[in-house]
């Protein structure tokens, strides 16, 4: 009982972050995959957050006659983080929109039988 | 000799490799005008015959010469030392670079070659670069130097530009470079990790190495591995190498090139190996018999081809075998005699060559079969070329007697009866395949011309191709006459220590 | 133990969530679903006391993320076609990941125990020092801002780069020809107007408020750029993008953004030419704990003005490749 | 004033400099900007190799926060060594895109072009030198928004899908490294590389660091492209502007390399990745799979372009040979190989680039007939070209000696007679171009008055890394001893630390 106590969390974040990395890695769309990605890495965030959880902690903004306060260092991190990964979706988008206007589809197996793919 | 006396013996060795790059570039300079080019080269040539025989000189005065360029990795560099076997292989090439010279000049405008800069400078950096191998302190140098030998060569090799010439090349360098690569590097690679060092000394350095099946693989990648020995199943590159112009093939796929990888394996065999261990090891025998097989194969392969080139091309390969023949009996008269060979053979297969060429350039004539009758237009190629083959086959008053009669003591002291009986069958077949040419062309019945021979019938080849091949023909004789300080200078080799004094 | 419910509750959605996504054809379903999912975690977020991040994600994720896939899906199509390929594979290779992470969960420290390593080494210091050392009430903006402020600097930067690759790609947003404006936009409805032109000052209001109080609460430079980008995107959707063109213009939002990432940087250099290592703020000013102030308030000003520039430079591009095919 | 600055200027110049030449837009002043910025990081970059050789590391904190609590730059011999070569190189190609972008990239785009590239540098120097883990992530992606940027800039359609297979693979690559970070943070409670290398050896081998370890591994197999997750490369390579393909091959999968061996032999140490995982055989097995299955696929393109990126997929396979070898000499051969690797991609690259702005086209055929009408560009193709295939006095020469050496030390005769034939696939595809070239007449149809020489701005970088290729081939002195330096210091340190144990 106490491992899934200690470990249900991690669980469910894990089978999250694979049901994001199926979707980039199986889906055909291009806009999917970019949805996928983001999945994908909205999950690894929780990782990050769940492990700098504190029980009975708070937020971590000093509050007069608090002492316990969740870990902030994961929070910093995964603010960066989170800003990467929307970089990193606006640019795929927008080559998603490209490719729309060079191939006229943005099915992976469609494109990829107009040029001889490597 | 004055011209050197105020430079270093240390020195020398520098320019002798120095010397024929910077020739090169003068002639570069000049590629527009053929006539500075060429005395620029001529005149780069017999510099380089002098420093050479100073270099000589210096050996035999027991004067040591070495020199370091720089440190390719901590505690291996590019070093040069003079040694008395690389001494006679920089004697013979740079000797014979002059006369090259000289009848490549006749030949190439005769043949009204294109881009004939390109052709003198690049067989001025292949001399340097078997300079380079003459005279390297240790295998890595020597592995350096053979691989720029087999690239500038190659431009020379494909010369002609033609769909033939780039299929020629790609064997060539497809050959040469893969063996090298594979085998060669491999096997240089792994004597430093067995014994730390890849310094050329007398007497080898593998001596405190126990593990003999190790040596054994060694020794089969340096004999497989150092390609222009041109031992089987490696030899393709060298008749492919005949569609180069004729001067290329008679200096450099003679002399120079070949010879460079026959001298690599004498260097391994007496200076990593040492003669004396050499014997120890099992594959040594096993070389030996490929080396003998390819004698014979090789010679009969001669027999059946009609173009002289190609015919030459293999007792080229079949000669090649004798020197490593001389090299793996592990004997010190063997060696003195597979060392002897370079020189001999290598002033009669370049008259050869010679001939075949100024029979081109004349004549237009490549095949076997269309040289009956030649020697009343010809008179002159045809008496070297019948010295020259006599000299290959070994029979006196050539210099070839004196090799072949030391590599067949070689072999009776080392009780390899098979290998005398081999050398006995080669011979007869080098009289098969060589001596029909100039029989033929002398005594062939002619149509019906009664005609008693006039010098108006003479249709020799320009000047100086003439000049050339009268000259190595007139050295195989005196060659015969006096070699003794050929064999002066190989008796000073470690581990020969004057085996051969006899002769003379 | 209610916060165990909550959580529980909620990633059992945040599955059920990602399981559509898997399934549906549907583009805009999904899209939508993925709105839901990045809000739902910014509710998790918010739950494991992350209020922060809770905060950008909403933004980014539900907000910025959303409207680009939206703006994306206009042009693309938005069905997904069947799919022919064998995916066999695909799950093979994401049941051997997933084993492998379920394999490294066995060892993991205890959720939410508080002898877990990583409250026992390096971040007690942040939750105990920071109010001196840096004197600030959010440990979190102490660490993002000051302890970790290059990471910052490189986020920023990310940012830009972003911007970088997006207008390299769609094309810097061109002046909108007149005759298309009337259709853009949400024109013609005037419940719409009136409610943006109520509301749109209060966002800004509000940008400004999360920029300059991310020191005391929940907030910064990052979210504070987003929301002001949102209030400008707001009334560009109503109005037209031309409108909100001549309030800002693309060309100008091209400079603002590198101009966000130069003040950043030029913080760190002051810093140099005072003699201490790039980004230390303690040389700004007299006191150590004035000079960390002004620079995090610049620094933040910094991330601000290039997040703000570069969510509107996106959200120009990504609105000017619609019109195009709009007017087409 | 600025030498005790050295390691943060390394990343700054760049960082500083992309935001400005973009407000500056597309003039030459742009590029003059830009080149001067990679000049300047060059020499800091070599500023930093000599003090590291004779100081040792020298440790930078970030904001005047010690490590592990702020971010800390370490630079020693390995990362100076690596940002020697990248800043070198990118400075190099930065000279020779003035040209080549002239005819590749749309004109209005230059600006994107010089600011993305700038940026990229910046990433890559900032993976380099920082000793922060998590840092190094955010460097990372820095620098792979700039590279999909920089490869979606061609004028060929097929540069979008490409870019964006780069991206979604990237991205799945960076994503493993967070991971593989947040799993080792939560075991050992820090970020900072150094910190994180005692914890990881204080504490006992644990499930959660074996799968850090594992996802690390993969995701910057990923970005290194290890066989078999390269099949990004190839496209990219082929489809992006030849002046991205030039830097991007010579210095976005080293820099990868290095991320490997920073993590292996710093972070987790060798004896935990190698002895205690077997990493070291898995490593040796793709290497070799790589080195032959991708020279063979060099061998039978057609597209210059792609050929070189099989051969960069190959070459990345020695260098994982070199760090799978286990040895001081192994992971010299390695680390030499990245350096070396870098000189000779970038030349051909270059000179592919240079015909396609002469011919307009990199298929082979196109470069038939180009010995006589392009002779520099071609000279400076075949000598780099013998430089991959490591032809004696060749920088690529060096590597293989290491890489040989190395594996004779261990015995492993195989491996060497292996990477020997290696090379003689590079002798078949780098021998087909250059046979196009010089025994070829240019095809009927194609103007031959037209196809001159290179202009000059190309042809300058191009030879500064072709006689770099033949310089570091003869004089070894710098290489050899930065890299054993650094090998020797990676070996060390992790002995140090069982010391401490």
């Amino acid at each position: 009982m106490s491992v899934i106590v200690d470990y249900y969390n991690y669980w469910i974040v894990v089978f999250l972050m694979m049901a994001g990395f199926y979707v980039v890695i199986s889906a055909n769309n291009l806009v999917k995959k970019v949805v996928g990605l983001n999945i994908f890495q909205t999950s690894v965030f929780m990782l990050y957050i769940s492990m700098g959880k504190v029980s009975g902690g708070t937020a971590p903004i000093i509050i007069e006659g608090v002492t316990q306060y969740s870990n902030p260092l994961p929070h910093v991190l995964i603010l960066t983080a989170i800003v990467v990964g929307v970089a990193t979706t606006a640019v795929g988008l927008s080559l998603v929109i490209r490719i729309k206007h060079a191939y006229g589809t943005v099915e992976e197996n469609e494109f990829q039988n107009e040029d001889d793919a490597i | 000799m004055n011209l050197w006396q105020f430079v270093e013996p240390s020195m020398l060795v520098n320019l002798a490799i120095v010397v024929p790059v910077i020739g090169a570039l003068l002639l570069i300079a000049a590629g527009n005008y053929p006539n500075l080019r060429e005395s620029v080269t001529l005149a780069t040539a017999a510099l380089l015959f002098t420093i050479v025989l100073v270099i000589t000189d210096n050996t035999f005065n027991a004067v040591a010469m070495e020199t370091t360029w720089v440190a390719l990795f901590p505690g291996l560099s590019l070093t040069f030392v003079v040694e008395p076997l690389g001494v006679l292989f920089a004697l013979v090439a740079s000797f014979l670079w002059i006369i090259t010279t000289l009848y490549a000049i006749g030949y190439m405008r005769g043949h009204k070659e294109d881009n004939q800069t390109r052709f003198f400078f690049c067989f001025a950096i292949a001399i340097s670069s078997v300079m380079a191998i003459c005279f390297s302190g240790n295998l890595l140098t020597l592995f350096v130097f053979y691989e720029l030998l087999t690239l500038s060569t190659y431009p020379l090799v494909t010369h002609a530009g033609t769909e033939a010439a780039k299929k020629g090349g790609r064997t060539y360098l497809g050959i040469l470079l893969s063996t090298s690569i594979a085998f060669l590097l491999l096997a240089v690679m792994g004597t430093w990790a067995v014994t730390g060092t890849l310094d050329f000394q007398p007497g080898g350095i593998v001596a405190d190495t126990e593990n003999k099946s190790l040596l054994a693989v060694l020794l089969v990648l340096f004999c497989y591995g150092i390609g222009k020995a041109a031992i089987m199943p490696f030899h393709r590159w060298l008749p492919a190498a005949m569609v180069a112009p004729t001067p290329v093939s008679a200096l450099l796929h003679a002399v120079a090139v070949v010879k460079a990888g026959v001298f690599s394996i004498l260097k391994v065999a007496i200076y990593i190996f040492g003669i004396d261990r050499l014997k120890e090891i099992p594959t040594a025998d096993v070389m030996l018999y490929i080396g003998a097989a390819t004698v014979l194969i090789s010679s009969s392969i001669a027999m059946t081809k009609d173009n002289l080139k190609a015919r030459l091309a293999y007792s080229t390969v079949s000669q090649l075998s004798y020197i490593v023949v001389g090299a793996l009996l592990a004997t010190p008269i063997a060696a003195a005699g597979a060392a002897l060979h370079i020189a001999t053979h290598a002033v009669g297969k370049i008259t050869l060559f010679f001939c075949a060429g100024a029979i081109m350039v004349a004549k237009h004539k490549k095949n076997v079969s269309e040289m009956a009758g030649l020697g009343r237009v010809m008179p002159i190629t045809m008496t070297a070329f019948a010295i020259g083959a006599i000299s290959i086959i070994g029979l006196p008053p050539m210099a070839g007697t004196w090799s072949k009669w030391f590599l067949t003591i070689g072999a009776l002291e080392a009780d390899k009866l098979i290998i005398v009986v081999t050398l006995m069958i080669s011979s007869l077949l080098n009289i098969a395949y060589l001596l029909p040419i100039p029989i033929k062309a002398f005594f062939a019945k002619q149509a019906p011309s009664a005609e008693p021979w006039s010098w108006a019938e003479v249709q020799e080849a320009p000047l100086p191709s003439v000049i050339a091949l009268t000259v190595t023909s007139a050295g195989c004789l005196a060659l015969f006459f006096f070699p003794q300080p050929l064999v002066d200078l190989i008796n000073l080799i470690p581990g020969i220590n004057g085996a051969i004094n006899g002769v003379g | 133990m209610t916060e165990v419910l909550i959580d529980l509750v909620l990633l059992g959605m945040l599955a059920m969530t990602a399981l559509r996504v898997i399934f549906l054809k549907d583009l805009f379903a999904v899209v939508m679903l993925f709105s839901i999912f990045s809000f739902v975690s910014a509710l998790i977020f918010i739950n494991l006391d992350a209020v922060d991040v809770a905060f950008t994600e909403a933004a980014v994720g539900a907000g910025i993320s959303t409207v680009l896939m939206l703006g994306t899906i206009a042009l693309t199509g938005r069905t997904e076609k069947k799919n022919s390929h064998s995916s066999i594979l695909h799950l093979v290779v994401v049941c051997v990941t997933g084993a492998a992470l379920i394999y490294g969960t066995m060892d993991m420290p205890p959720f939410g125990n508080a002898d877990n390593p990583i409250h026992q080494h390096v971040a007690p210091r942040y939750i105990e020092d920071s109010p001196k050392e840096v004197g600030l009430p959010n440990i979190v903006t102490s660490v993002l801002a000051s302890y970790r402020g290059f990471d910052t600097l490189g986020e920023t930067v990310v940012v830009f780069a972003a911007m970088i690759g997006v207008l390299s790609l769609l094309g810097t947003a061109r002046p909108t020809n007149k005759r298309a404006t009337p259709e853009s936009g949400l024109a013609k409805h005037r419940v719409l107007h009136v409610v943006a032109k109520i509301i749109i000052p209060f966002i800004i209001l509000f940008a400004l408020y999360v920029q300059f109080h991310g020191d005391y609460g929940p907030g910064g430079g990052f979210q504070a750029g987003v929301i002001a980008a949102a209030a400008l995107i707001l009334y560009a959707l109503v109005f037209g993008a031309s409108f909100a063109h001549r309030i800002v213009s693309p060309r100008q939002l091209e400079v603002f953004a590198p101009l966000g990432v130069l003040l950043y940087a030029s913080v760190g250099l002051v810093g140099m030419i005072k003699g201490a290592n790039f980004l230390d703020y303690n040389v700004l000013a007299s006191t150590a704990a004035a000079g960390q102030h002004y620079g995090i308030i610049i620094i933040e000003l910094g991330v601000g003005l290039t997040v703000f520039a570069a969510m509107l430079g996106l959200f120009y591009a990504f609105s000017n490749q619609v019109e195009r095919s709009n007017v087409q | 004033m600025l030498e005790q600055h050295l390691p943060a200027l390394a990343i700054l110049l760049p960082l500083i400099a992309a935001p400005i030449v973009f407000i500056l837009g597309r003039s030459t002043v742009v590029w003059l900007l830009a080149t001067f910025t990679g000049a300047w990081a060059s020499i800091v970059a070599f500023q930093l190799l000599l003090t590291t050789l004779a100081e040792g590391a020298i440790h930078y904190s970030l904001g005047g926060w010690s490590a592990p609590w702020g971010i800390e730059l370490t630079v020693d011999a390995l990362n100076a060594f690596v940002l020697l070569a990248v800043t070198g190189v990118s400075t190099m190609v930065l000279v020779y895109s003035k040209e080549s972008i002239a005819k590749e990239i749309d004109k209005a785009k230059h600006g994107f072009y010089y600011t993305a590239y700038l940026l990229a540098m910046a990433g890559l120097s900032g993976i380099l030198i920082t000793g922060d883990a998590f840092n190094l992530f955010v460097f990372l992606e820095i620098s792979s928004l700039a590279t999909y940027t920089l490869v979606s800039l061609a004028s060929d359609r097929r540069c979008l899908t490409a870019a964006f297979r780069y991206l979604i693979m990237g991205t799945i690559g960076a994503t493993f490294i967070l991971i593989g970070v947040g799993l080792l943070y939560m075991k050992t409670g820090t970020l900072n590389m150094l910190d994180l290398a005692e914890r990881i050896a204080a504490f006992d081998r644990s499930r959660t660091i074996n799968t850090g370890l594992a996802f690390i591994v993969v995701g910057v197999s990923i970005k290194l492209a290890l066989f078999p997750l390269h099949r990004w490369l190839p496209p990219a390579y082929t489809y992006a502007p030849s002046a991205v393909s030039s830097f991007l091959a010579s210095t976005a999968t080293k820099v990868a390399v290095y991320v490997l061996i920073r993590f292996i032999f710093t972070i987790f140490g060798p004896d935990y990745v190698f002895y205690d995982m077997g990493m070291d055989m898995v490593f040796m097995f793709l290497a070799i799979v790589a080195i032959f299955k991708c020279s063979y696929m060099a061998a039978v393109q057609n597209n210059v372009k792609t050929i070189l990126a099989f051969s960069s997929v190959a070459q990345v396979g020695y260098m994982v040979l070199g760090i799978s070898l286990v040895t001081t000499t192994g992971l010299m051969a390695g680390l030499i190989h990245i350096f070396n690797h870098a000189l000779m991609k970038s030349a051909l690259f270059m000179a592919v680039g240079a015909v396609f702005y002469r011919v307009g086209s990199v298929e082979v055929h196109a470069f038939k007939g180009m010995g006589k009408q392009m002779p520099f560009t071609m000279a400076a193709f075949t000598i780099a070209g013998l430089s991959i295939i490591g032809v004696p006095l060749t920088a690529g020469f060096v590597s293989k000696w290491y890489l040989v050496s190395a594996a004779l030390q261990q015995n492993l005769w195989v491996i060497a007679v292996l990477i020997l034939l290696g090379s003689l696939l590079a002798i078949v595809y780098i021998g087909r171009i250059v046979e196009a070239a010089y025994f070829h007449d240019v095809p009927e149809g194609r103007d031959a008055s037209k196809l001159k020489e290179a202009p000059l701005l190309m042809l300058i970088p191009m030879w500064v890394m072709v006689l770099a290729n033949l310089y570091f081939g003869i004089d070894t002195s710098l290489t050899t001893e930065a890299v054993g330096h650094a090998s020797e210091w990676l070996f060390q340190s992790t002995e140090l630390l069982e010391v401490a144990q």
